[in-house]
């Protein structure tokens, strides 16, 4: 299946040696949001969190120390920027890689906080992160055996054998733990519970867009 | 010669691997984890790649040093907690 | 209502990288089923298994022909188009490298994956984007890590701060029982007097 | 005169589908393990095994391109397991402080203790090794130079007698990572840039990635060796 | 694309008028009077008819802001007068069409 | 000559043996043995990587245990010295 | 220019007029009278006359910036649908947009209810798989994912609904999950007082209350136009009313789901949907 009938028409290239990095309205659309969001990422301030305290009139505010801000906002915009390049990615490894990137970026955003709830849904979604090495690297390197090409502009071009189509659902298993919707939800949503609101976008963006992007690239290499 | 060679390394890593797998105590496994590495070592230099040979050969004290620095600290760990009376062995 | 149940079970975040696992091997155990084949047409191919080194080549896993610095190796790429150099870099070889392969024709892979080998021209010319990602992957995860450490599991000043506490607290103690000693003392001789 | 065949070889085809079922064997056998497995460290360690299945399904591709993709993937799964493993520890660390009281005994302490241990091997040995690793790290470099001289820098931050984290150390090791990220970052762009001058591109990129590695590598030594120590 | 957003505009004018017009005349906390008004009754039945049947841009939009004026009366009026002006513009627009 | 294939196939049949020792083997209630057993497994998957001559890999690979068991030794051992019950 | 211009603004009207219906119909299931139909759209003009404020915990730039992020992007979705005939992916993503936006008002504002919305949004996020279902059954049945070339398909072939019903029942679930006071609305339940909505006030409410009127016409659009067919403007302003009516009943006469029992509730419904359009495909 071609590029045209998913994201519109071919609007140019940026080739890389062998990674060929293509833009189609689509992919445009989804990099300039990402690019927007993480700009404002890095120039916002994080919100107050105030929660009532038990047994007592006050109440409690819970703020993101100095010294955490920045390591957290250090790492959003390093994954708001990693997933900015997955979307445009036009080859099967590298889009696995910037999932891991993100995947990894995801818990590294959480892991500085002090609740032991979010921290403990960090590490289950972290294991996840890890396991999903095996779906997502694992099924594109079915796909190239099968193919003996990473380049989603060949692989759009070949039919889809069953072997192809192992690969394919192998990665999906991958994109769906790696991005936490259901039925892998919770570990994910639970980590949403700390403060430190403008970090945590990019977390669930960077889930919705890989989700979208992940949908053509199957389709890529499916039909 | 060569078929030789490698039937003792695979008999090696064989030993090994079930020494591994069915000693108890953790010191033994270190042991076995030795004859474990030598038989990999002795097919890497049947393979004739010396330099990696000389990596594994490297790489296998420290794996042990890992490997007894980890048990004996937890041995002490848990000889502690026997002695505070929160475990019994 | 015995669904509801397991749709609660599922929103616990300890259950699901277990039943991710689940579905993981269903699927894996599933691939035994699928016909795989490997194709043959692959890019970047190497020869067979112990094939160079039994040739005695003195790069031996690693050898793709040309001549050093003059005559690009035998690479497939997906793009040749894009690399303009392509080959040309596992013709070359450092000073260094050229005098170990001078040594001994069993140093082929230290050869190869210093400056100039084989895995260099994948890893950095021809799919370089690749190589970025993965080592940021790498420096972020310990970036994560160290910060960890340094602000948290490893922060050693509260424990100094316990410790001097302690000994304080131990010092105060043995104080007290000296002063009580005296005072026991003193007791003891006024009575005795 | 070299030959290099343009089709994957027939012995790659035939070792192709025993390497995968055995892959999948083994992927299957660690996932399963980690449904039946209650306890978290046990399902740590278990992630390995997955990773290890993954490292087989893609080198049975049987290419240098294969080849190229397993090396940097070892890495990261190094990488995940320290992170998770860090975070793993700061979770329990901060249920433990929340009420330490109640969960802290007698015989357990929320920082490591030093203990004994008198090996001559940690003396005399670790110089001599660490050296060597080292020295052949540097002359391999790239991925696979970092990870060796990075094992070197570990055994002789291990077996050294200080105590203490070296927070200035550490910081030192973070900014000569940067400046590596950087030099590797020129090179790369080079590349593509400037295709004439790809000697200078890659000693840079090559360099740039051994310091990166070994010093992200050498970092675990250093963290090590608060916990694993002698007094 | 243009005369459908003028049909929106009037409609909602005309609703906010209506709005406005009722709730000066019957001010009452209640429904006071639920008897049909014939003034408001033509005014929908022009309204609706001229907005569904003339096909042409500003007689339609009279015709909704004649049509949003009954129909955006305050709650409990103009209802009965919305529901003939309605049907009575559905029957002409269906027998225009069904002849044709 | 040497035969690859019995050293490809003894490495498959090492890597499963070891990941059925790491998942279900004798007295893997104990993370350190558990630990342990992975090793097993690695050392299969060295062969593996050894008879498809991925020879930069296996460096890798080798260095690589090594340091992610220090790592894990290292977890258990903290957790074990903080009384967790993980 | 002017095209984009005016399909706003007949988006923002009507819109709001099928919201106020919506209200309406509500009202009337319940045996109450119910505000006039203007009345949604006299709400949203309304606030932006109201004095803004900011509370102090907000989290700045985000605070104030989320809301014409949500604004732009359900322009974007009107200038893909029903002005450029582009990409139905394209429209998937302005929906994820959308998700991001629900949840980081939430958690921008500070306040408790927010947060909880927030991490509801999380969990209803896990919802666009039935919608990313739907849309890959389309592109399965018509090849292609330009929204021109399906409607020209459905010119030749008849309209989709005859074809593929169930995954026109999966496009509608994510409608009904759209509208207010759904089963399936989590994050604005009224537990949460207004839920990600809850601190934004003035001409900040009015932006969200402008983009939720575009997003429930270009929702609507988007349904008519990939399941229906070819209609003119008479038939999707009958299709578009309907539709608000049918979701006006199911939603005045069902209880709200528990959190995750309604994340769980869609992903099966669009499992079995999901089977059983390929299960039709194929026979």
């Amino acid at each position: 299946m071609d590029f045209v009938t998913l994201g519109g028409n071919l609007l140019g290239t940026i080739p890389l040696g062998d990674i060929v990095l293509y833009i189609t309205p689509l992919s445009l659309f989804l990099f300039i949001v990402l690019l927007v969001f993480t700009l404002l990422i890095a120039i916002s301030k994080t919100e107050t969190q105030v929660e009532a305290t038990l047994m007592k009139l006050s109440n409690t505010n819970v703020k993101v120390g100095k010294k955490e801000f920045k390591q957290r906002r250090f790492l959003s915009v390093i994954c708001g920027i990693a997933s900015a390049g997955a979307m445009i990615t036009g080859d099967l490894f590298n889009f696995t890689l910037f999932m891991a990137l993100i995947g990894i970026l995801n818990i590294g955003i959480v892991s500085a906080v002090k609740q032991t709830t979010v921290l403990n849904s960090a590490y289950q979604y972290g294991l996840i992160a890890m396991m999903c090495s095996l779906p997502l690297f694992g099924g594109a390197s079915i796909i190239l055996a099968s193919t003996g090409t990473l380049s989603l502009a060949v692989l759009s071009q070949m039919p889809a054998t069953p072997m192809v189509v192992f690969g394919a659902v192998l990665m999906l298993l991958g994109i769906l733990g790696e991005s936490g919707v259901a039925p892998f939800f919770a570990s994910k949503a639970e980590m949403f519970r700390t403060p430190g609101s403008p970090f945590i976008v990019i977390i669930h963006l960077s889930s919705l867009f890989i989700i979208v992007r992940a949908v053509e690239i199957l389709l890529l290499v499916l039909w | 010669m060569e078929f030789v060679v490698s039937i003792i390394a695979i008999a090696l890593m064989i030993i090994g691997a079930l020494g591994i797998i069915l000693l108890k105590k953790p010191l033994d496994k270190v042991i076995m984890f030795s004859i474990l590495d030598a038989g990999f070592l002795l097919s890497v230099v049947l393979f004739r790649y010396l330099d990696v040979a000389l990596f594994v050969a490297l790489s296998g004290p420290l794996s042990t040093l890992v490997f007894i620095m980890a048990i004996v600290k937890i041995k002490e760990i848990r000889a502690k907690k026997v002695e505070s009376g929160e475990i019994h062995d | 209502m015995k669904i509801g149940k397991i749709w609660n079970k599922l929103a616990d975040p300890k259950t699901v990288p277990r039943l991710f696992a689940f579905c993981l091997g269903i699927i894996l155990i599933l691939g035994l089923f699928v016909p795989m084949a490997l194709n043959p047409d692959q890019l970047y191919t190497r020869p067979a298994p112990q094939v160079q080194i039994d040739d005695g080549l003195p790069i031996a896993p690693y050898d793709r022909g040309g001549v050093v610095l003059k005559e690009p190796g035998i690479i497939k790429a997906q793009f040749p188009e894009n690399s303009k150099e392509l080959g040309m870099i596992t013709g070359y070889m450092s000073p260094l490298a050229e005098w170990v392969s001078s040594i001994s024709p069993y140093f082929g892979t230290s050869i190869y994956s210093s400056p100039g080998g084989l895995i260099d021209e994948v890893l950095y010319y021809t799919r370089g984007f690749d190589t970025i990602l993965e080592s940021s992957i790498l420096m972020m995860a310990f970036i994560i890590a160290s910060w960890l450490a340094i602000n948290y599991t490893m922060d050693r000043r509260d424990i100094e701060k316990d410790l001097k506490k302690a000994a304080n607290d131990s010092a105060n103690v043995a104080r007290e029982i000296k002063i009580n000693d005296e005072k026991a003392r003193a007791k003891q001789l006024r009575r005795d007097n | 005169m070299v030959f290099i065949p343009s089709y994957v070889p027939a012995e790659f085809l035939s070792m192709y589908l025993p390497a995968i079922y055995g892959a999948l064997i083994i992927g299957f056998i660690g996932s399963m393990a980690i449904a039946l497995n209650r306890r978290d460290i046990h399902i740590l360690i278990l992630t390995d095994l997955i990773g290890l299945a993954m490292i087989i399904i893609v080198s049975a591709v049987g290419t240098d391109l294969a080849e190229a993709l397993i090396l940097p993937g070892l890495v990261v799964e190094l990488a995940e397991t320290l992170a998770i493993s860090e975070i793993l520890l700061s979770r329990e660390m901060h249920k433990i402080e929340a009420n330490p009281r109640a969960n802290l005994t007698k015989s357990t302490s929320l920082f490591p203790q030093p203990f004994a241990l008198d090996m001559e091997i940690m003396t005399t040995a670790p110089n001599f090794i660490a050296l060597v690793l080292i020295a052949y790290g540097i002359f391999l470099t790239g991925f696979t130079g970092g990870a060796v001289a990075g094992g070197g820098i570990v055994l002789y931050a291990l077996s050294k007698k200080a105590r203490g984290l070296p927070v200035l150390i550490l910081d030192g090791i973070a900014g000569v990572s940067g400046i590596a990220w950087c030099l590797w970052i020129i090179g790369f762009a080079l590349f593509f840039v400037a295709p004439n001058l790809w000697i200078l591109s890659l000693f840079l990129a090559a360099c740039g990635l051994l310091l990166k590695v070994a010093s992200k590598v050498g970092l675990i030594g250093l963290l090590m060796r608060e916990d694993i120590d002698k007094e | 694309m243009l005369d459908y957003l003028i049909y929106l505009l009037t409609f909602v004018i005309g609703s906010i008028l209506g709005l406005l017009y009722s709730y000066k005349l019957h001010g009452e906390p209640y429904v006071a009077d639920s008897s049909l008004d014939i003034k408001t009754c033509i005014m929908s039945i022009v309204g609706w008819i001229l907005g569904f049947n003339s096909g042409n841009m500003i007689l339609g939009g009279i015709g909704f802001l004649l049509a949003g004026f009954v129909m955006g009366e305050r709650p409990g009026y103009g209802r009965k007068e919305t529901a003939i002006g309605l049907t009575i513009a559905i029957i002409i627009y269906l027998a225009l069409h069904l002849i044709k | 000559m040497i035969s690859v294939q019995l050293f490809f196939y003894f490495g498959i049949i090492l890597a499963i043996v070891g990941s059925l020792a790491t998942a279900w083997g004798p007295g893997v209630k104990d993370p350190i043995v558990r630990t342990f057993n992975t090793e097993i497994a690695s050392i299969g998957v060295c062969l593996v990587l050894l008879s498809y001559n991925h020879v930069l890999a296996l460096l890798t690979l080798v260095a690589t245990t090594v340091v992610i068991t220090l790592i894990l030794f290292r977890a258990i051992i903290r957790l074990e010295e903080m009384g967790a019950d993980v | 220019m002017a095209d984009i211009l005016i399909n706003v603004f007949i988006a923002f009207l009507a819109g709001s007029l099928l919201l106020g219906l919506h209200r309406k119909i509500m009202a009337r299931v319940q045996k109450r009278p119910g505000p006039p139909i203007i009345q949604h759209l006299l709400h949203s003009l309304k606030f932006f006359f109201k004095e803004t404020a900011f509370p102090k915990t907000v989290s700045m730039p985000f605070y104030i910036g989320i809301v014409f992020i949500l604004a732009a992007i359900w322009v974007v979705g009107v200038i893909v649908g029903p002005v450029a005939h582009g990409s139905l992916l394209i429209l998937f993503g302005v929906y994820a947009v959308y998700k991001i936006v629900e949840h980081n008002s939430g958690s921008s504002s500070g306040s408790p209810y927010g947060k909880a919305s927030c991490v509801r949004a999380v969990l209803s996020a896990a919802t666009e798989l039935p919608l990313f279902a739907a849309i890959v059954l389309v592109y399965l049945k018509t090849g292609s994912m330009n929204i021109g070339d399906i409607i020209s398909y459905q010119a030749t072939n008849g309209p989709l609904i005859f074809s593929i019903p169930l995954a026109a029942i999966m496009f509608f679930l994510l409608l009904l999950s759209k509208s207010p006071y759904s089963p399936f609305g989590i994050t604005k339940d009224k537990a949460l007082v207004s839920g990600f909505e809850t601190e934004h006030f003035g001409f900040l409410r009015g932006f969200i209350m402008f983009s939720e009127s575009i997003s429930w016409y270009v929702m609507l659009w988007v349904f008519l136009t990939i399941f229906f067919g070819p209609l003119s403007a008479v038939g999707y302003l009958i299709g578009m009313i309907v539709l608000t009516f049918i979701t006006g009943f199911i939603n005045s006469t069902t209880p709200i789901l528990n959190p995750n029992h309604s994340v769980m509730t869609q992903i099966t419904m669009g499992a079995v949907c999901f089977i059983g359009t390929v299960v039709m495909i194929l026979i």
